[in-house]
Parts: C-alpha cells; sequence; structure tokens
C-alpha cells in the first residue's frame, strides 16, 4: 500500500499526471476514488474489497476524464484486459495514461463487506484466474495472494443448464430475463459499453422494445451479449450491479466460451491482439451451415 | 406522408396463372400510404411503364413498387422509368412475385398470399426510400497492365493508342510470354514470333508505354480511378541505361549448362544470360541462384570469376545492384498474368491435384509436354527445329500425342477443359508430319474440340490430308521397354485394348494458372476461383471485369484461353480503361455506406471488417482546431455497399444506402402476424 | 489385435497354401484371426456377373454376421472376395434404397459398420513388426510384386490405402521382410481373371506377358496376394509352355509366404509345396533356408506336370 | 379473407422470414423460379446486398412479429461478392446461433445455409427442409407470448396487437 501510495504521490507532485484513479475507503467499504493532489494520495487503498473495473472510467465520453486530461489508473489484471479492449478499439490513446498495475490474488464479491478472502467469500470470476498483474502496467506494485483454483460456479452453472433440455433453458431464462427493469445498469458500468447512443436508445428504427417484458428484454440481453462476444472481458460488473440479481455472467461468459472454442480466442491485455468477431479463417467451422 | 403507387403485373401469363394479380392489387389498396394500386397484362411494356409514369404525374407519388419478376431483371427498367417521370430512381424498388411466387407454387391461393406478402414487404421498404444521387469520383487517367504476354501487350498498346499512359509490368526478364515459345500457331500455321516480335517492339517504343520488365506489382492501395501501385524492380546486376545488348557478357560466362526456362529445359543458357535473341527489352540479367559470385557470396566467400564484368566495354554489370521500389498512380488495372502447364509428377503443388501414376508419374524422358514439342519445332529452338527426342537425340518415327492430360479429369483435380490442347495437337502433329516425312503421328484423345473460326477445318486436315492417326480413347498406361515407350490404351470406337510402341510421347497437359495468382489476387482484392483462375465480374454479361471496381482481366489468367481469345479480352479491357477514362469524373451508384457522425463512437469494428479499405478516421475538430473525437469515414469511391460494416457496428452509426435498418425494419414489420 | 477373417473359397481349396502362410505369419505378428461365422460366397464372378442384387447381398450377408459378431473389420485376403466385400459396402452406403433392399433379402439388421480390410493394407500396417521377425531376410531375393486389378481399385472402394495407379504397399511389405523389390511395368495389368477355363488362350497370352516383364526385370519370383492370379500365373505356365508363349519356370509366392520366408517359418508350414512351378530355386537362394527343406515342392510339381 | 392470414385448414403452416444475399442466394432462388422448382409457400425473402449486412436484431424482431422460423443464406466461402462478408458472417452466426441455443431457442427453428446463384434445386431443399423441420416444432408462441405487459396482467385489457393471440396466464 505504501508503495502504491508514493508512486501515486510522486506522479501527482512531478505533474506527470493530473489525477490518480484508484480506490479509497467510503463510509460502506472500498470505493472508486479520484486523486488530484498529491496529499491525497494518502487516501489510496488497494485490497480484496477493490472489485471496481475502473476502466469505465476511461472511456472518452466520460466528462471526468476528459476535464483532467493525463491520468494515472491503478489497474488489475482483469482491468488491463479491458483498458487493452479500448486502446484496441481506439477509445484511450495509450501514452495518455499511466497504468499502475497492483498485484492481486482475487477479490471478493462485495465491496461493501468485511468478510476476509476466503474460498467461500472470493468473487466467482476470481476462481481459475491465472493472472496475478497485468502485463500493460507502467508500474506494478504490491504483492499477491496465490489466487483461486476453478472452475467456477457459473462454468459448473452453465453445463448443468446445458445438459438440461432447450425447454429447461428457456424456462430458466425467461423467469431471470422477466426480472429485468431495464434500468441498463449493466451498461452503464461496463467499461466495454461505451457508445455515445447505444442501439437500445434508438426509437427509429426500434430494434429492442423499450416496455421491460420479457420479449425486450430478450432482445436487449441479446444484443448486449452479440455486441460483447469476443471483447468481453470478464469482469463480472454487469453482474455485480444488477438490482434484480440477473445471473448476466453466464450468458457472457457462456459466449466467451464459444469464442475460445470455436476461435482459440481468450480475452488478451495485448492491444494488439485482434478481437475474433471482425476478423476471420478461411477455415473457421461451419458445422451449423447447410 | 408517403404516397405509395403499386403496380402489379401479369407478365402475360406467368404471374397471372398462379396469382390472382387483381386481388393483390386490391389488398395492397389497404396499407397505410398506399394511393394507387393497379394491376396490367405487361408492366415492362412501354404501355405499362407509361401508366408508372402518368401516376407519378398524376398521384404526386413519393414511392413506387412493380410486384413483378426479379429486380435482377427490370429494377434498371423501372427505376428508368420512375426518373423519366421526375422521381428519383431510388425510390422505386421491385417485389419479386414471379421467379419467387408464381413460378415455384401452384396453389393459386395459396400464391396469391404469398405475393401480397411480398408486395407489402416492399412497400413497407419504399416508405422508408430516399432520393439517393449518383456519386461522382475522380479519375486518375493512366492504366496499370500486370503481365507481358500477348494479353498484356494486347492491352498496353490499345490503351496506349487510344491516347492514355500505361505501366506494363512483367515478371520476367522479357516480354512476350508463352506466345514467344510458340512455333508456329493455329490455325493458319503462321510463325508465332513473326507476328508477335513487332508487337514486342512497339511496346518498348510506344512513347505512352513505360516497361517495367524484370519487376512484380508489390502492393496496391486505392480504389477505381484511384490505385496507388508499388512496384518491385527486381535486380538485374545490369544497368539498364549503359548496357547496349552485345551479348559480349553471355558468351564469356562460365556456367553454360543452366536450363533454359525459355527452352523448357531441352536447351541450356548461361549464368547472365537474355532469355531468347528477340527479348525486349534486350538486356542481360544474371540469375543470382546460378552466377558462380553471388553462390559465393551465399556461402561468405569473396567475389570471382566477373568474367562478364571484365568483357563488358561499357561497365554495365553491377553486381550490388539492388531491388528497387517505385510507385505509380493509376485509375485502371489489367490483369494479364497468363498460365503454366500442369505437370503430371507425384508431387503437386495443391492438394487437390493428382499426378498420373498411371505414366510414372513424369520419369521416363521422352515424355515430354506441349510446350517443350513448341521448342523442339521451333526454328530457333534447341534442336534448330529438328524433332529429336531428349534422350538420346534421335528422330522419333513414331509419336504419340495424348490429350486431355489433366484437364477434364475431376480425379486429378481439374475438371475444366483447357481449350487449346485439341487444336495446338492437330498442329503439332501437322509439324511433326512435315518435318519426319516417314513418321507416324497418333493422337488419343477424349473428343476434339475444335469450335473456331477455320478450327474444325484446320483438324480435319491434319487427319485427313496430312495423315494423323486419331484414336478416340484414353492411354491407361504408359513404361518404358529399352528405348521403346509402351503404351496401353483403349480405343473407344473399336471397343479394343491397344498395345503400341512409341519412340516418343508428346502430353497435352491442362492449362493452370500462374504460381502466385492467389497473392495477387490477394493484394487486388479480385476473388479467383478453387484452381486459381480470376473470376470475372459476371460469366456472360461482364466477361473482363472482375468483382472489384476498377481491375480487369484478360487471357488466360482468368480461364483457358487460346491467342484470339487473349487478343480479344486484352481489347475488350482496353476498351473498358478507355470508356472508364473518358471522363474526369467517374459516376457510381448510391448504395454505399454512410456514417453517422454524431452517432460514431470511433471504435472502427467497421474498419475491421471492411474488405475493400474503405473505412478512413476523420478527425472532429473544435472551433480552436483541436481534435475532440475521432470517427470513421466510409470513402465513397471504395465502398462496394456490402453492408458488412452495419451489421457490426454496435450503435448502427453507419448506414448502407438502400438497405438501411430502417427500410429492413420495415420489411420485417410488414411480414408481422 | 484382433481381426476378423473371412477366408473365401479359395483359402480353403485352390489355395490353401495361401491360408496357411498367412495363419503362420498372424502368430508371429501377436495378430488373432477370428474367424467370419458360417460365412457363405462373397459372391465373386458368378453372382455380380447375374444379379446385382445378389452380388450385393451375398456379401452384406457375411458383413452382417460379422457385425452380429462384433468385428469392426474384416479382412479378406482374396482380392476376389476383397473387392466384393469392400464394395458392397461401398455401394450400400452410398444407396439408400439399395441398403433397404438388401435388409429385405437378409432379414436383418444391417448397420453396414464392419471395416473391410485387404491383405496388403493389414501388413502395410505391420510393416514394424515384420521388420522385426525378419529372422531370416530375403536379401537376394528379387521378387516383382504383382497387384492385378482389384487389390489397389477402385479408389472409392479401397478407401485410398495405397495409390490406385502407382501402389507401393507390396513393395513396401517385401522389403520389410528383406527381399528386393525389382522396378517393373506390368504390375497392374490384367492376368485374365476368371476366364482361365473358359478363355485359356486369353489367360496364356495376358499371364505370359507379364511373366515375361518380371523376368526381363530380373525377378526370380512373382509375388501376388490373389488365389486367381497365382493360378493364372502359376498353373498356367505349362500351357503357356505349350502354346510357346513362355520359356522357363517363374516361381509364383504368396505375399504372405515371402513374410513367412523372412520369419524362419518352416516352407513346409508355409505350403511352398503346394505350386505347380517348384519354388525350389527360392528356397536355395534365401540364406539360412536349406534347399533341402523344400524337397516337397518338387513332388508338387510332378503333380502339376501331371495335371497340364 | 385476410391475405396475410397463412392457410391453416390442414394444420398449422409456418411463418418463414428468410434473409438471403443478393447475389448468391437471392439469384439462386431466381434460379429456382425459372427452373419451375416447386417448393412449399411458407419462406418470405428479405434481400440483402450481402450476408455481412445481416443483423442478429433482424432475427429476434423476426421472431417478435410473428415468425415461427428464420433462414439466413449467403454466398459458399471463396463465392463472396464482396470478398469476404459471408466469412464475417458466419462467425457472427455461430456466436449468435450458440447463444439461442443456451437461452432455449430451439436452434432447428434457425437454419443457415450457403446457396449458391446456381444452386436453385438447393434452394428449394433448403426451404422444404426448413418448413418441414419448423412444421414439426410448431409455432413459436413461446416468444411472442414473452408480453406480459404489466399493465395488461394487472388491468385485463389486452394490447389491441395480443387480440387473438393466446395471453398468458
Amino acid at each position: 500500500m505504501t508503495e502504491l501510495r508514493e508512486l501515486a504521490r510522486r506522479l501527482l507532485s512531478e505533474g506527470t499526471v493530473n489525477a490518480v484513479l484508484g480506490w479509497e475507503e467510503g463510509p460502506r467499504g472500498a470505493r472508486p476514488a479520484f486523486v488530484t493532489t498529491p496529499e491525497g494520495a494518502d487516501t489510496l487503498i488497494f485490497d480484496h474489497r477493490c472489485v471496481h473495473n475502473l476502466a469505465s472510467y476511461l472511456s472518452p465520453r466520460r466528462p471526468h476524464l476528459k476535464r483532467l486530461g493525463k491520468v494515472a489508473m491503478v489497474l488489475k489484471p482483469c482491468d488491463a484486459r479491458a483498458v487493452a479492449g479500448l486502446i484496441r478499439e481506439t477509445q484511450i490513446p495509450r501514452d495518455k495514461v499511466v497504468l499502475i498495475g497492483v498485484r492481486c490474488g482475487g477479490v471478493i464479491t462485495d465491496p461493501d463487506s468485511t468478510a476476509p478472502l476466503t474460498e467461500a467469500t472470493v468473487a466467482d470470476r476470481c476462481r481459475g484466474c491465472p493472472d496475478r498483474e497485468g502485463h500493460l502496467a507502467d508500474h506494478t506494485v504490491g504483492t499477491a495472494g496465490p489466487g483461486f483454483a476453478g472452475p467456477s460456479k457459473r462454468a459448473q452453472k452453465i453445463e448443468e443448464l446445458a445438459a438440461a433440455p432447450a425447454e429447461k433453458r428457456w424456462a430458466f431464462w425467461q423467469s431471470e430475463l422477466e426480472k429485468c427493469v431495464r434500468c441498463h445498469a449493466c451498461r452503464q458500468v461496463c467499461p466495454m459499453c461505451y457508445c455515445d447512443r447505444c442501439l437500445a436508445d434508438k426509437t427509429q428504427p426500434r430494434w429492442i422494445e423499450s416496455s421491460p417484458h420479457a420479449r425486450g428484454n430478450m432482445a436487449w440481453h441479446v444484443a448486449r451479449a452479440m455486441h460483447l462476444a469476443g471483447r468481453c472481458v470478464d469482469c463480472g460488473e454487469c453482474e455485480r450491479v444488477c438490482p434484480e440479481g440477473i445471473p448476466l455472467g453466464l450468458i457472457t461468459r457462456k459466449i466467451a466460451q464459444v469464442v475460445s472454442e470455436r476461435y482459440d480466442f481468450r480475452p488478451s491485455d495485448d492491444p494488439a491482439v485482434p478481437a475474433p468477431v471482425g476478423t476471420y479463417r478461411m477455415d473457421d467451422p461451419q458445422e451449423f451451415i447447410l | 406522408m408517403a404516397r405509395i403507387g403499386v403496380f402489379v403485373c401479369h407478365c402475360g401469363e406467368n404471374i397471372g396463372r398462379t396469382v390472382d394479380c387483381h386481388g393483390v392489387a386490391e389488398a395492397c389498396k389497404d396499407v397505410p400510404g398506399v394511393v394507387h394500386s393497379v394491376d396490367y397484362k405487361y408492366m415492362c411494356s412501354d404501355p405499362g411503364q407509361q401508366m408508372v409514369k402518368n401516376a407519378i404525374a398524376e398521384k404526386g407519388l413519393t414511392g413506387v413498387v412493380v410486384a413483378a419478376c426479379s429486380p435482377h431483371m427490370h429494377e434498371k427498367t423501372f427505376r428508368r422509368a420512375t426518373a423519366g417521370a421526375g422521381l428519383n430512381p431510388f425510390l422505386c424498388e421491385m417485389a419479386n412475385v414471379r421467379e419467387h411466387c408464381s413460378w415455384i407454387h401452384e396453389d393459386r391461393e395459396k400464391a396469391t398470399v404469398k405475393a401480397v406478402d411480398i408486395t407489402k414487404t416492399i412497400i413497407e421498404k419504399v416508405k422508408r426510400n430516399v432520393p439517393l444521387n449518383t456519386i461522382r469520383i475522380p479519375v486518375t487517367r493512366r492504366a496499370l497492365v500486370i503481365g507481358g504476354g500477348i494479353a498484356g501487350i494486347q492491352a498496353a498498346l490499345d490503351i496506349a493508342d487510344g491516347g492514355r499512359e500505361v505501366i506494363l509490368v512483367e515478371k520476367g526478364p522479357s516480354i512476350g510470354g508463352h506466345m514467344s515459345q510458340l512455333s508456329e500457331t493455329f490455325p493458319t500455321l503462321d510463325c508465332s514470333q513473326c507476328i508477335l516480335t513487332p508487337r514486342m517492339v512497339e511496346v518498348y517504343q510506344h512513347p505512352r508505354i513505360k516497361l517495367y520488365a524484370y519487376s512484380e506489382v508489390e502492393s496496391v492501395e486505392g480504389y477505381i480511378g484511384n490505385f496507388k501501385v508499388t512496384v518491385r524492380r527486381k535486380a538485374r546486376s545490369v544497368d539498364e541505361d549503359k548496357c547496349n545488348g552485345c551479348g559480349a557478357c553471355t558468351q564469356v560466362c562460365p556456367n553454360k549448362k543452366i536450363p533454359s526456362e525459355f527452352d523448357c529445359g531441352l536447351g541450356k543458357r548461361t549464368a547472365i544470360y537474355v532469355p531468347f535473341p528477340q527479348a525486349v527489352p534486350n538486356l542481360p540479367t544474371v540469375d543470382r541462384n546460378k552466377c558462380l559470385l553471388f553462390m559465393n557470396r551465399a556461402k561468405g566467400r569473396p567475389d570471382t570469376c566477373k568474367k562478364c564484368a571484365d568483357a563488358c566495354a561499357k561497365g554495365a554489370i553491377d553486381f550490388d545492384q539492388q531491388d528497387r521500389l517505385v510507385t505509380e498512380d493509376v485509375g485502371a488495372i489489367v490483369v494479364a498474368t497468363g498460365y503454366q502447364l500442369y505437370t503430371i509428377g507425384k508431387d503437386q503443388p495443391k492438394d487437390n491435384l493428382k499426378g498420373y501414376g498411371e505414366y510414372g508419374y513424369g520419369t521416363i524422358p521422352d515424355v515430354i509436354d506441349g510446350l517443350q514439342f513448341e521448342r523442339l519445332a521451333s526454328a530457333s529452338g534447341p534442336t534448330s527445329g529438328k524433332i529429336l527426342r531428349p534422350s538420346d537425340g534421335k528422330e522419333p518415327k513414331r509419336i504419340v500425342f495424348l490429350q486431355c492430360i489433366g484437364s477434364r479429369d475431376p480425379q486429378k483435380g481439374m475438371e475444366y477443359c483447357s481449350k487449346i490442347c485439341c487444336m495446338y495437337v492437330a498442329k503439332h502433329t501437322m509439324l511433326y508430319h512435315h518435318k519426319v516425312h516417314d513418321g507416324q503421328a497418333t493422337v488419343f484423345y477424349m473428343d476434339i474440340r475444335a469450335a473456331g473460326k477455320g478450327y474444325e477445318e484446320f483438324s480435319r486436315r491434319a487427319i485427313e490430308e496430312e495423315g494423323a492417326q486419331y484414336i478416340r480413347g484414353r492411354v491407361s498406361r504408359m513404361w518404358r521397354e529399352g528405348d521403346v515407350i509402351k503404351i496401353l490404351g483403349f480405343d473407344t470406337l473399336e471397343g479394343e485394348p491397344i498395345e503400341m510402341d512409341a519412340d516418343m510421347v508428346v502430353l497435352a497437359t491442362a492449362m493452370r494458372p500462374q504460381p502466385g495468382i492467389d497473392a495477387l489476387a490477394q493484394k487486388l482484392s479480385v476473388s479467383y476461383d478453387q484452381h486459381g483462375f480470376i473470376n470475372e465480374a459476371h460469366p456472360k454479361l461482364r466477361p473482363v471485369e472482375t468483382n472489384t471496381a476498377g481491375i480487369f482481366v484478360a487471357g488466360a489468367c482468368q480461364a483457358p484461353r487460346d491467342i484470339p481469345d487473349a487478343v480479344a479480352m486484352a481489347s475488350a479491357t482496353a476498351s473498358k480503361v478507355l470508356g472508364l477514362f473518358a471522363n474526369e469524373m467517374l459516376e457510381r451508384e448510391p448504395t454505399v455506406a454512410c456514417v453517422n457522425e454524431a452517432n460514431c463512437a470511433g471504435c472502427f469494428h467497421c474498419e475491421r471488417v471492411c474488405a475493400y479499405g474503405a473505412v478512413e478516421h476523420k478527425d472532429i475538430k473544435d472551433r480552436a482546431g483541436n481534435v475532440v473525437r475521432v470517427i470513421a469515414y466510409v470513402n465513397p469511391g471504395v465502398c462496394q455497399g456490402c453492408g458488412t460494416c452495419q451489421a457490426t457496428c454496435p450503435s448502427k452509426s453507419v448506414e448502407l444506402q438502400g438497405f438501411t435498418d430502417e427500410q429492413i425494419w420495415g420489411e420485417i414489420q410488414a411480414l408481422g402476424v | 489385435m484382433k481381426i476378423g477373417y473371412f477366408p473365401g473359397c479359395s483359402l480353403h481349396g485352390l489355395s490353401r497354401e495361401y491360408e496357411e502362410s498367412l495363419k503362420a505369419i498372424v502368430a508371429g505378428l501377436d495378430t488373432e484371426l477370428v474367424e467370419v461365422d458360417d460365412w457363405s460366397c462373397c459372391g465373386a464372378s458368378s453372382a455380380h456377373g447375374s444379379s446385382h442384387l445378389l452380388g450385393v447381398a451375398l456379401p452384406a450377408r457375411n458383413l452382417a454376421i460379422a457385425e452380429e459378431q462384433g468385428l469392426p473389420e474384416v479382412l479378406a485376403p482374396c482380392a476376389a472376395c476383397y473387392a466384393r466385400l469392400a464394395s458392397a459396402r461401398h455401394e450400400i452406403s452410398e444407396d439408400p434404397q439399395l441398403a433397404g433392399r438388401v435388409n429385405n433379402v437378409l432379414v436383418r439388421d444391417f448397420k453396414n459398420t464392419v471395416r473391410v480390410r485387404s491383405i496388403l493394407e493389414v501388413l502395410k500396417g505391420q510393416i514394424a513388426g515384420i521388420k522385426a521377425r525378419a529372422t531370416n531376410p530375403l536379401k537376394d531375393l528379387k521378387v516383382a510384386c504383382y497387384y492385378g486389378c482389384l487389390l489397389v481399385r477402385p479408389v472409392q472402394v479401397t478407401g485410398g490405402y495405397d495409390d490406385p495407379e502407382d501402389p507401393s504397399s507390396m513393395e513396401d511389405i517385401c522389403k520389410a521382410a528383406g527381399a528386393v523389390p525389382v522396378k517393373w511395368n506390368r504390375r497392374l495389368d490384367c492376368c485374365g481373371g476368371g476366364l482361365s477355363m473358359s478363355r485359356t488362350g486369353s489367360v496364356v497370352r495376358l499371364s505370359a506377358a507379364i511373366l515375361k516383364d518380371a523376368k526381363a526385370a530380373g525377378a526370380d519370383a512373382v509375388v501376388v496376394a490373389c488365389p486367381m492370379c497365382h493360378s493364372n500365373l502359376d498353373f498356367r505356365q505349362k500351357a503357356m509352355k505349350h502354346r510357346g508363349a513362355w520359356e522357363g519356370d517363374m516361381p509364383v509366392l504368396f505375399l504372405t509366404q515371402v513374410v513367412g520366408m523372412s520369419m524362419g517359418i518352416d516352407p513346409k508350414t508355409l505350403g511352398m509345396g503346394r505350386h505347380f512351378v517348384s519354388t525350389d530355386s527360392v528356397l536355395a537362394r534365401t540364406a539360412g533356408t536349406g534347399s533341402g527343406s523344400g524337397t516337397g515342392t518338387n513332388s508338387a510339381a510332378a503333380v502339376a506336370g501331371e495335371v497340364g | 379473407m385476410d391475405a396475410t392470414t397463412p392457410a391453416v385448414a390442414g394444420g398449422f403452416e409456418p411463418r418463414i422470414t428468410a434473409f438471403v444475399c443478393n447475389w448468391c442466394t437471392y439469384t439462386g432462388a431466381d434460379l429456382a423460379g425459372t427452373s419451375r422448382l416447386q417448393m412449399a409457400s411458407n419462406v418470405r425473402i428479405i434481400r440483402l446486398p450481402c450476408t455481412g449486412r445481416i443483423d442478429p436484431m433482424f432475427i429476434t424482431k423476426a421472431f417478435e412479429r410473428g415468425a415461427d422460423g428464420i433462414i439466413v443464406s449467403g454466398c459458399h466461402p471463396a463465392d463472396c461478392h464482396y470478398n469476404a462478408g459471408n466469412y464475417h458472417a458466419r462467425r457472427r452466426f455461430a456466436i449468435f446461433r450458440e447463444l439461442m441455443d443456451f437461452l432455449g431457442v430451439d436452434t432447428g427453428r434457425i437454419t443457415f445455409s450457403w446457396v449458391s446463384a446456381s444452386e436453385g434445386g438447393k434452394w428449394r431443399d433448403v426451404v422444404n427442409d426448413a418448413v418441414t423441420r419448423v412444421r414439426a416444432l410448431g409455432p413459436f408462441t413461446d416468444y411472442r407470448k414473452l408480453v406480459v405487459d404489466p399493465v395488461a396482467t394487472a388491468t385485463g385489457v389486452v394490447p389491441p396487437e395480443h387480440v387473438g393471440k393466446e395471453v398468458p396466464a
């Protein structure tokens, strides 16, 4: 922690950056923070409660960032994939952000919780995560725990669903999607959902029915899954912020599995690695095409 | 509010027999926005078109739907009629109720229901159509011709004679192509060199042709009217400006035993060489893989030999010459890279090709191919025009020609007919009989395909007057016994197996595209078939255009072609190129993608999926001139209108004109329950 | 390894030595042959010449039994049996209508799952084993490998285990056994096939041409993998001589005998004495195998003389 | 009879929307017409320039609008008029199909095919097979009845577009 604070202080006092984006202790657990003065660096923390993917703040459409100019960002290995995605998709220039990598051995599900990081409390997406540090970082600080072994509970649930008959899956998803109130928190928190004007907000034509009934919800979540195919960095934020507790991670994870199996691709923290959708191979499998 | 006119065509009985056309017109009257709906016997006839024009004028239509045949048939017709009445032609669309309905269904009730659906779909589309305007692009009025064979030569000369500059790029050290290797040509038996050489010289001397021989196309950027081409001028190791073509260097070169490519391995050449005496340009080239000096350099040894440099009075030999890259701006490209012959060996360049095990996979020395025979028969060839066999230099008294070797054989991977073999085999038998008076030529053939002016007469002459023995059938096996080639075949007319001895066998092997054609096609973004032949845009109506606008194709790189075909195609490409160059601006269909600048998030997924490189980056600046956003811009000159960008765009900020999301949404809505 | 085995009539009659030598060598190659129960005619010549359905149904019956026995693959050493079984399998898999008709005839639920293997295909897979067990390599023995018409063709039926126009598996097997295959030209020519009795003249002409070519290439023996070829090339040598088409004696060996000799198996076990043209010259040339053990063959040659 | 109502006398007749590319499948369907190949009349074609233009949203919208089945068809690999649109579509729809399957949609309702301009016969087979398959699967009311309008359920007032439809309990 001292290492992190000292680095942040140095970057701010030397004027390398105008702000450091990290976490601080809030009234209800860890929360994201913008530190703009060298003194403020002492409020920065990093521990297993720092679950948020701060990359969503880097989107050029966030006025905070735009006003602040060049910033530094504290970066978990999983967040590095999101930053790489934003660089890949020309949303941020690499030289406009300083990345302070923190070594990470997993976070818990709920940033408000006081629970220690254990096999029981660890966030599902951290199970089986092989990355202890992000390769994209300019500086890397801290130490990491050993991490947690997979498989994740989601992977098990996906297997269970896949084994069930289609009607069972349909019933499961309808009972889940029915709950969606279209608050679009999943979209707002997603670092890879950065369009100025979302397809879901378009009225001419209206591809996605706006009323929150299961059919419109279906169209929305299909669109979201398709747009994130091969781009989702599996940070789990959509599922965490869903007020209705819809297991959105199952969908994104399932698509990630499909992309990995069919196109041998896994979200990378190297911006030079192209995304699988938008590229092709002449001999891509096509067993489903007559 | 839309004012749509619907015109239902009976197409005589073609639609009317299974679709209640009047019923369709009546049903469409109830669709909101439709102000006029009629049916007529023949909408495409003059009175039919006049009905459309009148309705546009009288009813003030804002859109026209013609329910008739496929848009591929008559869309242009009705758009022209629409434009004739003063309405933007892109406000007219066709509902296909013939090919997609009346012709494929017999149940009148069901067909009528479907025809109504189809028409309503298009009505909803047209309601959302907007007027579009033809796109205008500037044109660089210079052409690039790739390949210096007869097709490339003809194309270059025709374009240059038409008043435009031409860059002619040839891979080999000389232009002339395969035609320069031929002895005499069918069906007139005129000497190939005699008719070709003047054309080669003409190219060299033409003020508007820039010849890059021993050069290859490195990269191609841009689009119709505006290509930027980089050409690699390979190092000849000879200074072109200094060399006067005296040939002293080739005479002193110690390495004289290199199989000559020009003589198909039957003759020899030196390491510094001119491929043949009439070469254009008449410049020697150092084969760096065979030159002693370069072989030593490759092994890290000091330079030796240099005999050619010593012999050169002009000091033109330059062992340190490097490849040079030159760029040229052109507006059109003609691909004329020609062919190579299939070889029957066990190892084949592609997985789908197979060799001829039954002929010993090409291991019998006196079994040669057609081009090798041309070199034997050529007065300038390695035997000075005498027909002598490669193994022992004896004159073959029994010569056997086998047609369709590889061609027309799906098992070997080439199901197509190579087209020229029937004719050149007939020619070969004649040349043989003219040169070996006591010899007998025998031909094994599958069919004789002598379609062409004077062709049938020519092949009949070979048989009836010149005494070639034609056997309809295939040879199943061939082997060598002593100095004789044993042939086992079957005469399908006699219904009997044949065993015969031959002194020499000539195989009419299949024509294949040049190696590397796929790499070139990919540089040019033109498509090619499974054999590697360049695809024409339409097999009948656009035979010399490719799918990429501004790129044309001539000669045997498109399909097997003989000389008249190749020349005709070349002249056709020249006329296409000159037509394109007739105006300073080019007009194109407006079915192109267009970016909604306010919504574009600049993720450039569109750029990644665009096969044409049509998406560019555009800076959006504030008043002070600072770049605030970078968004996509679609170059309408490059865009071909596939719409992959729009389906990929997450925010739908790029729209394909003519197939917008709104139009398709309307069509889907129209099909609703 | 266990493999189904379809002997067919020839291996129990005309060319018993083929079965004897096959059984002798598979023991050494850790392979067990499981004979198809109650096998019947494969349908060669007579059946498929008279009725297409019968020509398919007969081999299908044998394959159906093998399927019921749970055999995934069946070896048919006789080239004609191999061709019939493999063709039936191919035709049934390509033509669902025919499959239905065959099932009606068989009154069995035949699923067509059994792979049919030729002797070349099976021994090709055992080359390492043959090499390892070649204790008595046939160093000096020059052999002309003769494929005939059915072993490697047509490629759609064989599945392409060897090049149909320029095969090499038999040469590879002989090489593994230590013999020296010669290069010759008539490896795939017709021997006259089943016309031995009805058109002896044709058989003599065709088979003599094959033998002459083998002799010109310097072969000590012709190697075959087909009872019919063997009979035409071996038994008909006397008739060839009689008609002035051939001189000399060319031993004609089964491929399995060549492999057996390389393993040092007793010539008698390999049935070397059952040939019409004496194999003594071959046995004499193979190192380590005493020519004395070939005495039995003389009597067979004598028998052949009587028959001829 | 309303012309848009499918003939129901003989039982359930599926409504199938086909999204096809202009150059291969649309032309192949034209060829089926010129060759007078008879086929089921349940398919309505929407013409796009290329399979690359086909958006998964088209399919969800068509299901919303009452389609019981979907056909997506374009040029064979290497035949694309636009060089690569079909390759991009192939990836897009490979993923989309797996997604639909995961969400519990019977993938038998969505047919993907390559039909070239010369394959009129194949187009007929694709159409007939899709119709037979979807007919066996029955109407896709599962999708349509997803609209459980909270207002409607609370007030018992059925929105006009649902009149005559099965309204879920």
